[in-house]
């Protein structure tokens, strides 16, 4: 029996240990490092209908514990994904979560249904603006958010995960997502943030704002995970900062049934790796199993 | 230039060696797994303790044990770099990025800052194939009087230019290009800050010689998976980790020009 | 002239480097290693009408590039501080911010009413639980904050600034105590977070959750007071992992015309006097002032 | 026990000796201007680098150039202080807290874990002024055998206990208690694991001995500013940085007793 084992809405996963959206692209960076298939699963760069040329650099920074960036969803659009990179990702035996997200409820099921034969899970990113609602992101709008459940649900048979922002309070628009058939959550994305240069005396970023990500943020992620674990039975795909054995074991104790590493592949690519390995060793003396940690900080 | 196959990983790297002054440092790492791949124009992404996020840099030496970088400490992370005491084990992602291609006639490399890094390395390996290099690199002052041991290596003509005149000649390094492009066919080499690139190519431009530069952005992973490092160029927005950071000068797009779309 | 000169709201401080409420209690366990004159001001440790006992231990855990705290707004009562504590204060030669909570409107009153003649300035801590709104914290709640602006405004004649939340979108509450009347403001106070042990499985903190402070929020903060500047024309007090000079001036670039050092004095108990002394040393040699470089980053 | 006024300073510290076995282990700093101040009970609060918070240990020696403390690597603080090359520069705030009273009659001592330190100091400062000493040490296993130089610097009796018998008597240190506790007069000091301090104190009130123990707590500030470090004692609720850590076992409340208001 394999201790790190863990089912996530259907689908059996050998370990719960995924890479984060953004963090990993579509893999092949990587893949001459380790088989991808030795993680649980890949997440996908988020892929949106057409391609965005994203924001202005510089796209990365630095700060204490943590960093920030404003890459502004650049990606080659779901029609090139579709031809190269899903199907080589399949091909590699990795599990595969795909992140989703457009401009409009309609754009998010348009990209859903083209990636679903490649999608073991797709992941909603509610964090890019919703243009027809003044701007601001779905995430800081229970309805658009659950609309856009609504549009995805309707388009793809594969189980739909939504992707919670820090920046706007999460129940609200957890229970209108539940509401409208939503399968499951991860979180966090980044929170928002912001390094000026002394030089310049300007915003370093060309976005002038960015996502701030890594260790910093791991109380954040660790609190809002334990409070919507309370809140809701569907299954949480945990991140923010995580990178050691005891990060992970962390977040499974909030009540995350997988984690992802996310910033923690910058400091190391071999990050997620060494985190499975890791939790390997941990369980390899022991009676319980991952499954046995998660959600414990509630019982 | 052609994007390579990933050949890179993650190398262990051990301090051996540095020179410090003031803000700038030459640090000699140990890394025999990882030196022996570098070429000139590539770079590593070092770990520095205590810091999320890695730091590129440009070799200035490689080919056997041990591999060295010419630094300039700006904020936290390369302040922290360059404060590494000697014994030092750091992980060292490499090696990364394409090279310089190889000149047609002489090389004249101009070099600026912490360009002196990748051209000394370039000057080198050169001179050492029997190419003729004239290195013209420029400072603001004295202040750069460490990095002589490091052209010296190779036998590359090295001429150095201070804007005070207190090292070398008076000026800036490019206003000897006009003599040397007239003297014959050469290809240009220039890295540092981004006038000093501008003027170099707009020089080798009215030569019609060819001119490489190096070009800098903000990195993260540096193996072309975060979309972090963009640059627009004349054939669309490249990622420097991987489309670079070496280009042709031609094809660049500097800072105030209009993006092509 | 001294270039770290500040006028806020009608008082001249000496410098811009305050510290912040709770990390400094009234001054006097630090007064012996410097004269606190030598501060820009103190701000003390939040007060209510009555001595509150706090919440249960461990109140405090570290994290990475940061620190939770749950003290649970312990105080002894403004009775007390009013007796000792701020008398002694003022007679050290100290500029005085009275930091100030209560469960309601009036409660706030009163202790602003009883603070007031000992205190340069009235700071409003509307993170504490409004008793009589769900429970909920003043700052989640526009009207709750502009009604104990409105309430404290009356009952005292000095400046008062209200201390925004990072918890909530700060935009809607900022724009309602204007509307009431409120003088300033200061942010951040803490990230709402939480640390759990993997021996007991247990959050480590007696209250579970706890405040975020220290470099790790810094960004987070920069982001707050740039967005406030936007918005408004009153005198912003910034805080969020300020230690260093170079975080003092990025807070100004932003537009913090004061600044607080909290969670580095746990660190360095003289950090607040190495930053005055720091931005001494930086501003001798130049020919502009700290006033210059408020906003800078907008200009 | 009454506070003391502030004489507390943040002091420059440097490693000059460890001995480590696993994740226990001595580490001795030299710090010339604040070692000679403290006093057997007392705390430090331990910067280590990297780190927001500082650490608070109780020395486990003082009064000359040098202090020592004893420690266990729990998390990510201690792992790194444990972890800190010889050599390295920490700032120390100290002395902190108060001390130990004087006993009546013989001193014997209940020690367990890093509860070593503060009862080494104390140990051996109470045998060097020709008081009666028993020190009676408990371990789980023979891990601790490096504190013995530690106890064996004074003149005080020290008996080992372990729980598996591998290391002196099999057994827990306060099993010896009632007899020595019957033999005359004598002052318990307690310092160890919750349970062992219980114990200690529950045996010497039923023979009527003052006992002491020392009480630990989360710390931020370690001088009386942020007040996390709180406990609950018959006389309310105190704060273990300035009202203690040392505290009559009498007055403490322990974690599963209802606290009284
Ligand atoms: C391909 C390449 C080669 C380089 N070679 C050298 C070299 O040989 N010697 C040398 O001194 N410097 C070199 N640099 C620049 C060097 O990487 C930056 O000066 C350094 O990253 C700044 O780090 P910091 O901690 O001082 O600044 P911070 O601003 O604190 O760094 C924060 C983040 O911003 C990034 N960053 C900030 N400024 C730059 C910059 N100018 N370029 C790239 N990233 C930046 C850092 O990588 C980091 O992620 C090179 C950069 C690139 C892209
Ligand atoms: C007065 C006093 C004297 C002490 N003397 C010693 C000693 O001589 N030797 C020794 O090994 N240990 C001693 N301790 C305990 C020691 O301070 C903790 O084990 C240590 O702080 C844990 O740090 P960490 O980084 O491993 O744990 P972390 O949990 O990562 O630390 C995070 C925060 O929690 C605090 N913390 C966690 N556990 C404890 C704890 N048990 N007690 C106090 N704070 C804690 C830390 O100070 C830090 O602020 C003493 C504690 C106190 C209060
Ligand atoms: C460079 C970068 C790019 C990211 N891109 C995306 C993205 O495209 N879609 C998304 O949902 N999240 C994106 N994220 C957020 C991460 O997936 C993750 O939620 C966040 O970084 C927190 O995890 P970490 O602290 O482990 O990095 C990105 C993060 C980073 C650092
Ligand atoms: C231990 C502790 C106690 C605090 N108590 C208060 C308080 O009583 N009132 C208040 O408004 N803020 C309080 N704060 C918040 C700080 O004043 C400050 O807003 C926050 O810590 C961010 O600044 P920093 O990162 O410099 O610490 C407290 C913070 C800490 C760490
Ligand atoms: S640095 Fe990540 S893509 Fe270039
Ligand atoms: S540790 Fe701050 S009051 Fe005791």
């Amino acid at each position: 029996m394999n201790p790190l084992s863990i089912d996530f809405l259907g689908v059996t996963f050998p370990n719960p240990v995924v890479t984060a959206s953004g963090t990993f692209n579509f893999g092949k960076e990587y893949a001459h490092l380790y088989p991808l298939s030795r993680l649980g699963a890949i997440t996908t760069k988020g892929t949106s209908p057409r391609p965005i040329p994203g924001a202005p650099p510089p796209r990365v920074t630095e700060t204490p514990g943590g960093m920030l960036n404003a890459i502004g969803l650049e990606n080659k659009g779901v029609e090139r994904y579709v031809q190269d990179e899903l199907p080589w990702l399949r091909e590699q035996g990795a599990r595969v979560i795909v992140n989703v997200f457009g401009d409009t409820p309609e754009e998010f099921a348009y990209v859903a249904e083209r990636v679903s034969p490649f999608a073991h899970l797709l992941e909603l990113n509610l964090s890019c603006p919703n243009v027809h609602g003044a701007g601001l992101p779905f995430a800081h709008d229970p309805q658009a958010a659950a609309e856009v459940v609504r549009a995805v649900k309707d388009a793809t048979d594969r189980p739909v995960i939504v992707k919670l922002s820090p920046n706007a309070p999460i129940l609200p628009v957890a229970e209108a997502c539940e509401a409208a058939g939503v399968d499951g959550f991860s979180l966090i994305n980044t929170l928002l943030g912001m390094r000026i240069d002394l030089e310049t005396r300007r915003p370093v970023l060309g976005h002038k704002t960015g996502g701030l990500s890594g260790p910093a943020v791991k109380p954040v992620a660790v609190r809002l995970v334990y409070e919507l674990y309370r809140h809701t039975d569907k299954p949480i795909l945990g991140m923010g900062g995580i990178r050691t054995v005891e990060d992970a074991l962390e977040f499974a104790l909030a009540g995350a049934r997988m984690v992802a590493v996310g910033t923690a592949t910058f400091s190391d690519p071999f990050a997620p790796l060494k985190l499975v390995e890791g939790l390997e060793r941990f369980f390899a003396g022991r009676t319980d199993t991952w499954r046995d940690w998660v959600g414990a900080a509630h019982r | 230039m052609p994007r390579r196959e990933p050949v890179w990983n993650d190398h262990a790297a051990r301090l051996v060696h540095k020179t410090v002054r003031g803000a700038k440092g030459v640090l000699t790492f140990e890394a025999p797994t990882l030196a022996p791949l570098l070429e000139p124009g590539q770079f590593v992404n070092l770990e520095v303790p205590g810091h999320v996020l890695r730091r590129p840099m440009a070799p200035a030496s490689g080919g056997g044990r041990t591999f060295a970088i010419v630094m300039t400490a700006r904020w936290e992370g390369t302040r922290d770099l360059l404060n590494l005491p000697l014994g030092a084990e750091v992980r060292v992602l490499g090696p990364l990025g394409n090279t310089f291609p190889p000149p047609t006639g002489r090389a004249i490399l101009v070099s600026g800052g912490s360009g002196a890094g990748p051209l000394a390395y370039l000057a080198n390996r050169l001179a050492a194939t029997g190419r003729e290099v004239v290195v013209l690199h420029g400072a603001r002052d004295a202040s750069e009087a460490h990095l002589i041991p490091l052209f010296a290596r190779g036998g590359a003509r090295v001429r150095y230019f201070s804007e005070d005149g207190a090292h070398g000649e008076q000026g800036l390094p490019t206003q000897a290009l006009p003599e040397l492009l007239a003297a014959g066919p050469a290809t240009v080499y220039a890295v540092g800050p981004e006038g000093l690139m501008r003027e170099a190519a707009r020089l080798a431009a009215a030569h019609d010689a060819p001119c490489y530069v190096s070009l800098e952005a903000h990195m993260a992973c540096g193996v072309g998976a975060c979309l972090s490092c963009v640059h627009p160029t004349t054939r669309g927005t490249v990622h420097l980790c991987v489309d670079g950071p070496i280009f042709n000068a031609e094809e660049v797009i500097w800072g105030d020009e209009p993006a092509q779309h």
